[in-house]
């Protein structure tokens, strides 16, 4: 297709227009049999999935980043992956996508092309398909160029239940690296604080890494990617939901100089930036050490540490300074905003 | 109030309107320096200090003396508190 | 990263409340109450806070928090002035992140945004500028805020518009300044305080002399103190060494950014651009004369109050169970006030002390969480 | 939950406003035991699935109207009653659906709450449970109000197979009614036209009649909703795949006086215009007529009749117009723009 | 619907056409070519197409496709200055909507809207006024387009403009005149034709007397006809019959609408707003004195060109290989222009002629696709 | 070109600006009847009248006169035709 121009409002027209952009572009882009189809539906034989497990996940998230591409990643590279790590940390084996994507039209049709493009890859190595898909296009200044829904459905083998209540006193908390990369990289990307760092979206698929958890301990009590909200929000909902508390210590946060730099700079906390690459796990005591070396064994694993542990208490979230304080982490009432008082 | 962070000016960026750049913990930002300019100081001279950056100016040098001599302060604090601490372990143990 | 971590290391931190400890009972002497020290910066309570530093502290000393938040003193008043600038079009209305979340009478700017003011934050007054060379056709205003630490810098971008011909380019000035909100805190009936820690940032641009005043008059020892964990504890060793030994001076603990004489650049830009305001009402503080500060004639062009004809801000108070004015000047805790963390939480902040992680209500409010732990388990 | 006031950037920070937001408006709203489960993803049981068919469906919209509400119906019952008949129309019985909303701030809570609640009625009257979601917030001017964005899983009962490629010379077309009432009860409601028409969208789920269509005939040929572009491309579709031609009696296509009367006045041709209620069916002319009762005998079916036959040909849709002429109806290239020369 | 159903009839439209088929040999004559009646509107091409009309009728009547499509005869430079004007700062640029898809040299309206231009598709000029009333902070620029039946439309909008003061609306005025176009097409040295179906809207304006030239100074009949298919029919039918009976007249097919004198407040509105301009370009016509419009000095403040300060627009010809303007004029056949379903097609037309509905090329090239189709069975 | 559809004058809506609603089918709309209204026609005479309407004003009056006449000769036309296909067969018979 030539990629010359930008998406107009007739690419969302159901006309011919779209039908050329849906299956010269996108369908070209992720094809697999399943898409091929070109039905309203994709339709995906039940025995393949029984095969595997006995309960379906399915997830969904709308992607809605500025600017579109950041280093690390892109809005596609995110809606492969968070929708990924969203079945994955449920215990699913992560099989099938489908994507929903709403245009502003005036978006470079190349731009657009690239996008899709690092949605096929991402998709690849995270062993998903696209296999159903939408397309809409608004009017300028009706969307900020650019918003991708993905739902995914995976299967999830019998035995595994992580759950946000499940934590238990006595188990340690894990993540699997630098914290507060992705959130970082965005500020860092929209480029309105004038600042330079040389930050990297953790943009990444979980998959693996917790099919390698599970392969050592079918038994994790919580398993969250921590996304919008960052480590903190996910603790507190494993905190809250589990009635215990999570105690937390400072110097085992994994994060990194720039990380740092940029939060010192903007009155930040990194705990509440995002990840699009990090998971939480609260696992027994006992096969801490195990699931951390079968983490470590995994790229996306390489930096996996234990940062605290589960205790008896009322739902709090507490952090002992490496100063020898401690405090509460609770959830932000909304947004973090840089300050400079 | 008044977030301050230090930082080390990396690199001049414009002379005339005295923007500087600087290194916080790997960050960059361009900040005025204005107010860490005066003869003894001049712009050109700047690339290597300490300052302390405050919404993107520099507001003040970070005395790098001054400041080696309050750690080395706490630490001498560290030692004084150490031979207290082995005083009263020698009393108790008498 | 380099003069903040050697200023967090927790060894030290445990020696110098060894010796805090060796000579609190001494500094305290026949005092009925413990050592009421006031911060009176709310950076120093947040270092407090965040690295719980109270909870090393012998029960001989206890941290008083004081008004030094420029968004805590604001009064609602100023902020539904910002937002009836933000709402009148063409208008881009930018600010520090700190200020988004304040309520005013009926919103915050905030709110205004999400109903449909351009109002945006930015880190430096000179991002500020920057939008308004981008934007020619658009009216952009600064909220100029804060005590005299941010000063030099709104001063010195207004100059740098001036020098520019910007026409669309102005300050909402609502700066205040340090020694005479600390002349009025002193001036007041209710309080019993014994010292203070004094702004390190505010310090580096006025010096130590203006603080002479507070030994002179009041005979209240002073020490001018750094914004990390250790910068605390050594400023709270010199003040209980200063009562121990019975001196009473302005000590300047932050020497590595504190120079004696203050910033002369800054100090200048100050000088050029503002003057203080006959009167000026604070939250918390009444109408205290020569705190606030407004934009000389010279550069009335620059004024936002001016340009958009704002009216002097009648002096609204707060509600009568709101206790903000009395939390602010020190003479009641957080928890007294009847809305404590029922109808004002920091999901729903009704006073700005709930509202920045500066505010002692926010931070009282989280921390009161912790104790109640402790008392649990 | 209070709804005074509206949407702010907090509600999509991942931060307690959000939580609250999710957890006493959207899942109070929807609730339902998998929903209430709380963890990223819903999971299902397998075994569920395998008694109802042999085929997982799945299917994915966007939903991106202004004004969010309308005659007939508003956002919110389109993102359910089109998930849902995109589904049916793969002979699918619809089960769970999830919803990604993207909100511009500044949106209203109590708009918000009206929409979520007649989401609510739409899933409960299409038997449909929305089991997993997620919330994100824009800038002002970063998006038009609200989208809404919903995946749907169905399962396919064995030997249904409905195909666009699968309609066959001397086969029936077959409409369930009024065309093109959607896509003017919009342009109507919109206002910038400034006329005024008694025009309801014809927003509905049609599971129901796709359910009573199979049972009298599981050999249904070809079965699309006829949504964006109206029934010209999804004819053009089945003509195209089947290599078919298909014939329409211009006499025999029902259409509202208003709806024609508005396509008088902007010079539109409502064979383009857009249906939310409204499939079309390729069948074998022996089952037409029980095909036809079946669909009269529900509501969604009452005005189902003949439009047209397939006939031999190379993938055009020909009209046969009332006068005594014939044309191509052709896919437009584009979006249908009102005119006035 | 009332007064058009009627005239939709098959019936009477079957006994129509044997009445046609009797007469039309007669009415041919020795001619060995096909009697060509030039249908001139483009509304009148869009009914013989929907309702496949030239299928019906005998072979010895050839319709000929004219110019009268304002869209069509737009030469690209004017699609250009629509641009250059939705381009400035704050226009609103509105405009009918089928101008929109029109290409220019390098984009159409539709394409500058994508690009961020505010175009704004309107059903009235009147409602364009609406906008500039409701954004008086906004320049609203309508696209005053179309031949007589438009003309009063845009000049009551520009009166009622100018009643009320408004400073922000005017119009891009690309009027054209139809007796002048008639006029250039019978003076075509190329051109062949025996009669003229004339559009009746445009009529119902100007009175049938401004055709009278045409009977008179070039003989060619001419019946004033609707747009339904059975005033298509019967205007066929007076014009057959004028040739069997050796008539040559001016005749109104369609008295019901079509006053004899036209319409006496528009042409007061058109004198008032508007004359013609010395030179003006079309699309396939080249420069026709006096076909172009302009708004008369009086009313400058309200005309685009002037108040955008447009370059007259250089006399931009089509590339060569696009033979728009030789379809145009009604000498060559859609299909003989080597662009033609090639790199020129209704999804990418490089030609206005395959944009709009009312464009031979579009018609032809969906009907040839039936055509094609009934070959094949 | 010039896109006109006939509809009927339901209601005045400001007799200032001659501004009246026209129904064209079940649909409404504003549209402007200066052209239509004279001294034989004054707007208050207006509701009732078919007017053929095009980009949203009332550009003519439509004749219903006219329109029944152009209706009865076509359908003349038609007895007419019936009757030479009368003959016609007629003939073939005979
Ligand atoms: S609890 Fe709220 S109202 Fe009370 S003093 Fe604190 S901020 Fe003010
Ligand atoms: S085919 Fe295209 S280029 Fe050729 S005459 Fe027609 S519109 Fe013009
Ligand atoms: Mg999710
Ligand atoms: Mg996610
Ligand atoms: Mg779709
Ligand atoms: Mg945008
Ligand atoms: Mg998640
Ligand atoms: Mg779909
Ligand atoms: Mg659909
Ligand atoms: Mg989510
Ligand atoms: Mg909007
Ligand atoms: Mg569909």
């Amino acid at each position: 297709m030539n990629l010359a121009g930008t998406i107009t409002l007739a690419h969302g027209s159901g006309g011919r227009a779209m039908h050329q952009l849906v299956d010269n572009l996108i369908r070209q882009t992720f094809t697999n049999p399943l898409l091929e189809e070109g039905e309203d539906q994709a339709r995906i034989p039940l025995a393949e999935l029984v095969a595997q497990g006995d309960r379906l996940a399915f997830t969904t998230d709308s992607y809605v980043v500025t600017p579109l591409e950041f280093p690390g990643g892109n809005i596609g590279t995110l809606a492969i992956n968070g929708t990924v790590n969203d079945l994955a940390v449920g215990g699913a084996k992560p099989l099938y996508l489908s994507c929903g994507f709403i245009i502003e039209e005036g978006l470079p049709l190349e731009t657009f092309a690239r996008i899709l493009q690092s949605m096929r890859l991402a998709a690849d190595e995270a062993g998903v398909q696209i296999v159903t898909g939408d397309t809409k296009v608004v009017q300028r200044g009706g969307a900020d160029k650019l918003f991708i829904n993905t739902a995914g459905v995976g299967v999830i083998p019998a035995g595994f239940n992580p759950s946000a209540g499940g934590a238990q006193v006595g188990d340690v908390v894990i993540v699997n690296g630098w914290l507060g990369d992705h959130g970082a990289a965005i500020l860092n990307a929209r480029g309105d604080l004038a600042l330079e760092a040389d930050i990297e979206s953790d943009c990444a698929p979980l998959n693996a890494l917790v099919e390698a958890m599970f392969a050592v301990c079918p038994d994790i009590h919580c398993l969250r990617d921590a996304t919008r909200g960052g480590l903190a929000t996910v603790l507190n909902e494993f905190a809250e939901r589990s009635n215990v508390d999570m105690v937390l210590k400072e110097e085992f946060l994994p994060i990194r100089t720039p990380v740092r730099g940029m939060c010192e700079i903007l009155g930040l906390d990194p705990l509440y930036l995002a990840n699009e690459g990090k998971l939480v796990a609260v696992v027994p005591i006992t096969a801490a050490q195990a699931v951390l070396a079968a983490m470590q064994r995994i790229p996306e694993g390489y930096h996996a540490c234990i940062i605290g542990a589960v205790m008896e208490g009322d739902g709090h979230v507490i952090l002992q300074t490496a100063f020898g304080g401690e405090r509460i982490v609770d959830m932000l009432p909304g947004e973090q905003l840089p300050r400079i008082c | 109030m008044c977030l301050g962070i230090p930082g080390q000016i990396t690199e001049l960026v414009d002379l005339e309107f005295l923007v500087a750049k600087v290194d916080i913990g790997g960050v960059k930002r361009d900040v005025i320096i204005t107010c860490v300019v005066d003869d003894e100081h001049p712009a050109e001279s700047c690339v290597g200090d300490w300052v302390l950056v405050h919404a993107g100016f520099a507001m003040s040098r970070l005395d790098e003396e001054e400041a080696a001599r309050t750690l080395a302060l706490l630490a001498e604090l560290g030692d004084m508190q150490a031979e207290i601490d082995l005083m009263r372990q020698v009393e108790t143990s008498t | 990263m380099k003069y903040m971590d050697e200023f967090r290391d927790p060894a030290t931190a445990k020696k110098l409340v060894e010796e805090i400890k060796r000579l609190a009972p001494i500094a305290r002497g026949q005092r009925d109450m413990p050592l009421q020290i006031m911060e009176f910066c709310g950076g120093h309570t947040h270092t407090l806070f965040k690295y719980g530093i109270e909870s090393m502290l012998p029960a001989d000393i206890e941290m008083v928090h004081g008004p030094g938040c420029p968004v805590c003193v604001l009064p609602m008043a100023r902020v539904d002035d910002c937002v009836v600038i933000a709402e009148q079009p063409g208008v881009i209305f930018t600010t520090f992140g700190d200020a988004m979340r304040v309520p005013g009478t009926c919103k915050s700017l905030l709110q205004a945004k999400a109903d449909g003011c351009d109002v945006r934050m930015v880190y430096s007054p000179m991002d500020a500028l920057a939008i308004a060379r981008k934007n020619p056709d658009r009216d952009v205003v600064f909220f100029a805020l804060g005590f005299e630490t941010t000063m030099p810098s709104t001063a010195l971008t207004l100059l740098q518009a001036h020098r520019e011909g910007l026409k669309n380019f102005s300050l909402f000035c609502n700066h205040i300044t340090t020694p005479a909100t600390m002349r009025a805190i002193l001036t007041d009936p209710d309080l019993r305080l014994d010292g203070f820690l004094a702004p390190g940032h505010v310090s580096m641009v006025i010096g130590a002399h203006p603080y002479d005043f507070v030994t002179r008059d009041y005979r209240k020892p002073l020490v001018i103190t750094g914004f990390e964990p250790l910068d605390i504890l050594q400023a709270l060793w010199m003040l209980v060494k200063q009562f121990a030994e019975g001196r009473c001076e302005v000590e300047n603990q932050y020497a590595r950014i504190v120079p004696e004489a203050g910033n002369v650049e800054g100090l200048k830009a100050i000088a050029e651009v503002y003057e203080t305001r006959e009167h000026s009402e604070f939250r918390g503080l009444g109408n205290i004369g020569d705190a606030g500060i407004q934009i000389r004639e010279t550069y009335a062009a620059y004024d936002a109050e001016r340009k958009f004809k704002l009216q002097a801000a009648a002096s609204t108070h707060d509600p009568e169970h709101l206790k903000c004015a009395d939390v602010l000047r020190g003479v009641m805790k957080p928890w007294e006030c009847p809305a404590f963390a029922k109808t004002c939480n920091p999901q729903n902040p009704l006073g700005a002390l709930m509202v920045s992680p500066e505010g002692s209500c926010a931070a009282y409010y989280a921390y009161g969480k912790l104790a109640k732990r402790k008392e649990n388990t």
